[in-house]
């Protein structure tokens, strides 16, 4: 499948919480059309979701405050229609239409 | 042997009457709440409501540490505190507040930071632990204690407009035993602090008090009900109820619209981790490494410990 | 002509700093909150941690409205009054706590019952409105006098194990004015009382303390939000916020299992009826007629007065 | 259609809320298998369910704390899928397989 403009997509919600919305022009909730596959033709999973945002949405500089070597950042959850993707394969997990996915900063403050 | 047995005097059933009669409850629970003995760590923003609720439930005995004294800036927030009080000790503030609301618990003050060289000495003193700080290091060390001294812990954090909330370790399971379903550590939830710097701190990022103060209140609410429950004595029974499935309160303050649909969410979290660096199958954590500094929690979390009081 | 022009004082810029560093809050919102006066109808278990954080945050008028003394049974959930000030009139005991506090705001004592007869002269001296209220007839009447005069309303109620918020009212929309979108009253959500004798009584149902404690602290947060964001002043900007989704949240809590996916959920609510009692295109509902008696909230209830106190 | 055991049901679940539940063995949720018509071969609707759970579920005396004259009595408000019923048709409503139906007392203390 080549990255033609007509390239399949996939419906998804993406939010962002705790914190992590102030990364994303202040905005909790997008509707993503995600390409269904990746440059390999790979079904779009997590890994691929995280490039995507980073690629397409990400309206600040500090994009290291979201990801770290290409993995998302130690303490943000990442939670696949509110459950932690550890209990989904996490980045592996391969994403669905309709999907919600959640990027949560955890707190430390009280 | 657990005092379950007596009866309760005129003046505490006066004062306990309306939630006695709420079903579940009783004098049963009621009983159980007088007899339990409950340790509050941080005296602020989630400290304060949290010891309210604590204290007008009953609890029999109620420690709460802190090293701080209460300020001006603490005070839209840190509701159990008074401007006549500013430049006490926040531990003597808040017990000074709880005890004239309810003078039959015992109150028991902890004026000093919580360490790796103290924590242990605390926390068994005590059946259940609401962690209530403000910086990721205590918050590692609370649960690594808990875990090994099987206490449960009702967590909670909050900064400007979010909040989050944990019920973790209850009902406790001995550091080791990963065949089945045991619940959750600090840990096992959040395996890796986040990076030096990459923490919106509080004292740039401020903080709402009605969101704090809703956290709070909701880890007074569990520490409750597990206490009453009986929820935190490790058997077959109190296993096999719901608390095992495991989830993380989220809440989602918005200045601009009112209270809707993603305000609150309940996310799924996983039970106890076969390789959980604390609770796990092979952990070599112990209190007396802990005591001799093993983990360093502060490299750990390759951050000093935060100056803001929230 | 509000004030918000003016500066903050150094006392008020310590004490509010780190609520006035939150992203949308600011010095204006923090103006706007000491330019306000908001009405606490109730000293209970919602009215004292509301009243906790509404002080707290500054605003700058607070009324509260409540005829009882303080007793031994309320303590467990009204953290805002002492054992020393059992037989207090609720509203000094309050506001002695809430002075504690925070001595900047003026506080106003109203220490009586709202009646058809006063309910209007209290309301229109403020800008905002918290049922924090025990009985049906009460509310009814409130949400009426809040559609005559254009007040957003914010209510809760808790029972046992249960508690509920919704924003009314908000932004305000005159009465009669139905073309469009426009916010629900009280009576637009819930159109009959229930029939004498179903409602499950706070005296045989009892209460927990942080159920109700948390809906307080709820009413208290969106209350602020409303006044420093200027939610309440009517406009084409506010109303196309998403206050046009009126969401009624409710709180469920279980003593047998921990938090979890069904703790809060936010339902949806429709908007203003253009058949509604009090806010539709033909009513016929006046302030002149309320005090006079008309629509008569006691026999509309078909209940007596609680006299449950929560 | 007829009443035989094989009628077709529609699988839903009903949440009851608000002290409601006391009314209903204490149990907050049930997972109901609706029949999918009324006696009447007309689709199964909110007043079909209301009756169905007097018939079958309501495990307490005092049925006209859920029911008057046939109706959900007031002070109960209906949510089908989280949303006013008066959003979706009320007692009209035709139910959906997999629909959640939630009733929920109005409280009234504070
Ligand atoms: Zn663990
Ligand atoms: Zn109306």
């Amino acid at each position: 499948m080549t990255n033609s403009l007509e390239a399949p997509t996939i419906p998804i919600t993406v939010d962002f919480s705790g914190g992590l919305e102030m990364l994303f022009d202040n905005q909790r909730r997008y509707a993503v059309s995600l390409p269904a596959t990746d440059a390999n033709g790979k079904p779009a999973n997590i890994s691929f979701l995280i490039d995507h945002l980073c690629r397409t949405l990400m309206k600040d500089p500090r994009a290291d405050l979201f990801v770290l070597d290409r993995h998302i950042r130690p303490g943000i959850l990442v939670l696949i229609n509110d459950a932690d993707w550890e209990l989904e394969g996490e980045e592996a997990y391969e994403i669905q239409p309709r999907d919600n996915i959640l990027f949560v900063s955890t707190l430390h403050g009280g | 042997h657990d005092g379950c047995g007596r009866r309760l005097s005129d003046g505490e059933f006066d004062r306990y009457s309306r939630q006695m009669i709420v079903p579940g409850m009783g004098k049963e629970g009621q009983l159980r709440l007088i007899n339990s003995r409950l340790l509050i760590i941080g005296a602020g923003g989630l400290g304060c409501p949290a010891g309210q609720y604590i204290a007008g439930a009953g609890v029999g005995t109620i420690g709460i540490v802190d090293s701080d004294v209460v300020e001006t800036s603490n005070l839209h927030r840190q509701v159990g505190h008074a401007t006549a009080r500013i430049g006490m000790k926040k531990v003597d503030s808040l017990i000074t507040h709880l005890r004239g609301l309810n003078p039959l618990p015992t109150y028991i003050p902890h004026p000093f930071h919580i360490t790796s060289s103290n924590a242990a000495d605390i926390i068994s003193q005590y059946d259940l632990v609401m962690d209530c700080t403000d910086n990721p290091a205590t918050r590692y060390l609370i649960s690594d204690i808990c875990v090994l001294l099987c206490k449960p812990l009702v967590s909670a954090a909050s900064v400007q407009k979010s909040g989050q909330l944990i019920v973790l370790n209850c009902p406790p399971a001995p550091q080791g035993l990963v065949d089945g379903k045991y619940p959750p550590c600090y840990r096992c939830c959040f395996r890796k602090p986040p990076p030096a710097g990459s923490m919106i701190s509080c004292g740039e990022a401020g903080i709402m008090g009605p969101v704090v103060g809703m956290m709070g209140v909701a880890q007074a609410g569990e520490a409750i009900k597990i206490l009453a429950s009986a929820l935190h004595v490790p058997s077959q029974d109190s296993l096999e109820r719901n608390l095992l499935q495991p989830t993380l309160l989220i809440y989602t303050y918005d200045l601009e619209s009112a209270v809707g649909p993603y305000s609150f969410r309940a996310l799924k979290m996983g039970g106890r981790k076969k390789n959980c660096f604390a609770c796990g199958e092979n952990s070599t954590l112990t209190l007396s490494g802990i005591k001799a500094g093993s983990p360093n929690y502060e490299q750990f979390c390759s951050v000093p410990t935060s100056s803001c009081k929230l």
